[in-house]
């Protein structure tokens, strides 16, 4: 498999085609965006944390390449459920994927994103929500809602 | 095209990427380098190599003859009337730098305009932003209005735009990202009979269409070296020479002064007051046989060939379903590359696609975020054109976008 | 010395002037370049060349990855915390540019006094009266006084001199006229504890001495890649993180802003906040091979041999009749320069004489006008040492000078 | 002969060593100096104009290289006895000699710097003090004298 088949696997095409939870939710009660300055992308997080602290509603917005719409969908679905630590637990295991190229040895889906190791010029598309996302975990919730 | 012959001369021309021959369309960001310009580069440092000025050694003589004769080339490459208005620079930006913070330190007032366009790229924009506000000065803007927003200015705005004000006009000749050709002979005229001066960005011309200060009339233009088959490090700025007379000096330091003592200092003329320190020697040395080289092949011939490139690949790319294609209408001139948007795939992915088939592309904003968030794009993926770009490479280019439009479509 | 077999890699030195082997003794002004520096030129050109940032294609990524290992190599070279406290630059002049331009913009006041010394080069001293005239702050010199005025700084004015209102301490390491190597550690321990920051000039020492930014204790160091057996047009400014980061940038443009709008703009933290537009990515790339070259050679080996050169021209200068030589003492340590005038003989006489001998020297002021002023003199004439040079080059410029002297002499 | 014996013939080193007419005049009342930013020298030029305007004495000072010393100096008994349309007159036929580098019809001392073109940097040397004469001529005298 060419390092271009291992950035583009069928779930990264799946995800960046058909992204989950695009939109936002309407419990959610907090939000926050992340700028990629070398692109002009950006990507809005906007989430609901329960009373546990654990993240009961997520969804994003904004526009971005492939790997980073598709890194923002499986986000929201690997952040479903998580509190702030597990949070940071799971950005840090992908952050170690895309340092090492290696999938984790608890096999999940972010293990797709192994290939983005190959172009470095990529790693800023693959970390731009989740950055948002843990950024939304600590602001403070709209009073609106 | 009769330019196939050129590519022998370009060395980087001649590998593979991820084993496809190396396609180069993005030369709006850089050219390559043709074998007399690193022959230069090469033949200075070994032969003449040697600090100018103030030297009275053989070398150090030779050294600044060759300095000097780079800056009489560049006078004639854009028919200047005297060398004196030749500086060298680093680039398109330093150039603009300077006549936004040393020009309008001294002449732009509270109250005062001005003006440029929606289409300049971040180089020719923040600058004037930033020299605004410290004058207590507005920027206003020539639209790209109305239908016309993906192609050109709106030129019938800009009898109303130019008010008594305005003490600058700043535009690019050629949009980097549209591929405008903007009339900037008839631009200077009219922003002359308005009263303000002009600053005209070539960065995307100088080096690829025919160039005359004089016939433009413009007073400040800036340009880079490495646009325009030299190096990297070194770029012009033209200034009619009464300006850069008078201009208080940017930088300053060995080189560019008359006089020193320790409570103050008096400049020499232009060229030498506005080029503080060392300059780039060789890099200057080298521009100087990139002009030669621009000059034998012609620079009309060089524009017919580079727009015919645009052309042929405007009409291929409008074929591809869900392409838009931003710039000049069909018909109209288009400088030397297309600019467009593929509605399934971001420009990001569509440039690493393509890089797979070794053709090297940009995509993103082109130094240009507010006139991308105007036209509602993130992003264009762009393919730019030179001298030794061929009608095959731009079926290359077609049958990838082909590919990519199909691997990240929706369908 | 066992640094003779090192000629063989530098083209330009095999080269004879009016007949004779050339003897290259102006070193200070630049110096020449192996042929590893030359071919890490032309390697890029001929393989990498694109343009930097922005680009995913393979070429633009090899040459972001080539210009930011550059920029990791020069953080070594002076041992900088991070690579992101590295700005390319022109060369020194542009660095010291910035640093009083954008630094005293923010920080200078009426009342605040900038020092100095009274052996600047004009680079760093005329980007300092401007700074001072602007804000209405001072300029005070640590003068080169007394007995001592031809040696170097009197260093028990300064502690008087550095006042409350000192903000600024901006001091060669090395004087390029005097030979004078200032013990910059301490004078950035002692500018430190009455709280002024320090700029360091290492025009003279980047490339000929050991030099690491934190055991000097500097705030902010700029050098020149010419001077240092790399190309022109390319140099660097070392800033302590937390200030670069902070400062407001000076040029403005593409690739330094991370958003962008018709109304203003954001900027990117250091390294990029301070570079706008292209960078000279190809010197960057060559002056990494300087670097590189610098090292295998060993830079207090270096730093010993042209000391051991600029020793023994004292010594045999020194018995010259009606020579008056500059500088330190015998038995103190001299950078790899002597500066000398001669009763009967005015330096340029000297200069165009000795380069009927092959020698290239210079002569006059040495961008340092008040010190000559000071010291009663129109100027010197200066022969400057690197790796390359030898004692029989010494015995050659010696044999010269009496020739010189004899040929002028009023006798 | 070389270019150099030939740039310092010997009636130029004879005036750099000996340089006539150096200092001021007493009867000077007018006076101009010329500098030369490239290298630091400078030149003050004194003179006298009687009443046909013609210079009856004339002096210099100041630091320079061999040329610029004896180039005052010789300008100097050139100037002597002349008014300022003939002193632009033989200035102007100096820069012809240093222009072409040959020597003029009416062989005269100025000759002697035919040399001086096949070094160009060293041109001004040549220069300085005829730019300060012609000057000085055109100031207003000095009330004192
Ligand atoms: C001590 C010193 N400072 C500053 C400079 C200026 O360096 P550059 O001309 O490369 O900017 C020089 C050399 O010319 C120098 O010797
Ligand atoms: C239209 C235009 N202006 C200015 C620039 C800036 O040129 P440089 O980066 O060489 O300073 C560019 C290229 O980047 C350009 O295309």
């Amino acid at each position: 498999m060419s390092d271009f088949d291992d950035l583009y696997r069928d779930l990264i095409l799946d995800h960046a085609k058909r992204p989950r939870n695009r939109g936002k939710p309407p419990t959610a009660n907090r939000a926050a965006t992340g700028d990629n300055p070398t692109c002009g992308d950006n990507c809005t997080v906007h989430l609901r944390l329960d009373d546990g602290g654990r993240i009961s509603a997520i969804g994003f917005e904004g526009s971005g390449c492939a790997i980073s719409t598709a890194s923002a969908s499986i986000m929201t679905t690997q952040l479903k459920g998580k509190t702030a630590p597990e949070a940071e637990t799971a950005f840090a295991g992908l952050k170690d994927i895309l340092a090492t190229g290696k999938p984790p040895e608890d096999f999940n889906e972010l293990a797709a994103f192994a290939g983005v190791h190959a172009f470095p010029a990529r790693i800023k598309c693959a970390t731009l929500a989740w950055h948002a996302a843990l950024e939304a975990m600590k602001t403070e919730p709209a009073s609106s809602s | 095209m009769p330019f196939a012959a050129l590519r022998a001369d370009f060395p980087a021309l001649h590998q593979t990427v991820h084993g496809k021959p190396l396609v180069y369309l993005d030369n709006a960001a850089t050219t390559h380098k043709p074998r007399v310009v690193l022959d230069a580069l090469a033949r200075y440092y070994e032969r003449d190599n040697s600090n100018v000025h103030r030297g009275l050694h053989a070398l150090s003589m030779r050294a600044t003859d060759s300095y000097e004769a780079a800056r009489a080339r560049a006078a004639r490459f854009i028919n200047a009337a005297d060398p004196a208005e030749i500086v060298f620079t680093r680039g398109t930006t330093e150039g603009i730098n300077l006549v936004a913070q040393s020009w309008c330190a001294a002449h732009l007032r509270q109250g005062d305009v001005i003006l440029t366009t929606e289409m300049e790229h971040h180089s020719n924009l923040v600058p004037w932003q930033v020299a605004a506000r410290r004058a207590g000065a507005t920027l206003r803007f020539v639209p790209v209005a109305g239908d016309d927003a993906e192609h050109g200015l709106d030129l019938d705005a800009l009898d109303s735009l130019l008010t008594p004000q305005v003490k600058l006009f700043a535009f690019t000749h050629i949009s980097n990202t549209l591929g405008t050709i903007n009339p900037a002979a008839e631009l200077c005229a009219r922003a002359r009979r308005a009263g303000a001066l002009t600053v005209v960005d070539a960065a995307q011309s100088a080096g690829h269409e025919p160039l005359d200060v004089r016939a433009l009339g413009c007073d400040f233009l800036a340009f880079s070296g490495h646009k325009m088959a030299g190096p990297t490090g070194i770029g012009i700025l033209y200034g009619r020479r009464v300006l850069l007379d008078t201009l208080e000096p940017w930088q300053t330091g060995g080189g560019m002064v008359a006089s020193v003592t320790y409570e103050g200092a008096k400049w020499k003329p232009s060229p030498e007051r506005h080029e503080a320190g060392t300059p780039n020697i060789a890099d200057a040395v080298a521009l100087h046989a990139a002009m030669d080289w621009l000059d034998a092949l012609g620079r009309p011939a060089l524009a017919a060939h580079n727009h015919a490139l645009a052309a042929l690949a405007a009409e291929m790319l409008a074929e591809i379903p869900g392409l838009r294609l931003l710039g000049p209408r069909p018909g109209e001139p288009r400088a030397g590359l297309v600019s467009f948007a593929l509605k399934d795939a971001h420009a990001h992915d569509v440039v690493t696609f393509a890089d797979q088939d070794g053709i090297a592309l940009r995509g993103g904003h082109h130094c240009n975020q507010p006139l991308m968030r105007k036209l509602g794009l993130t992003g264009t993926t762009r393919a730019s054109f030179y001298a030794y770009n061929s009608a095959d490479e731009i079926t290359t280019l077609a049958t990838s976008l082909r590919r990519i439009v199909k691997f990240f479509g929706s369908a």
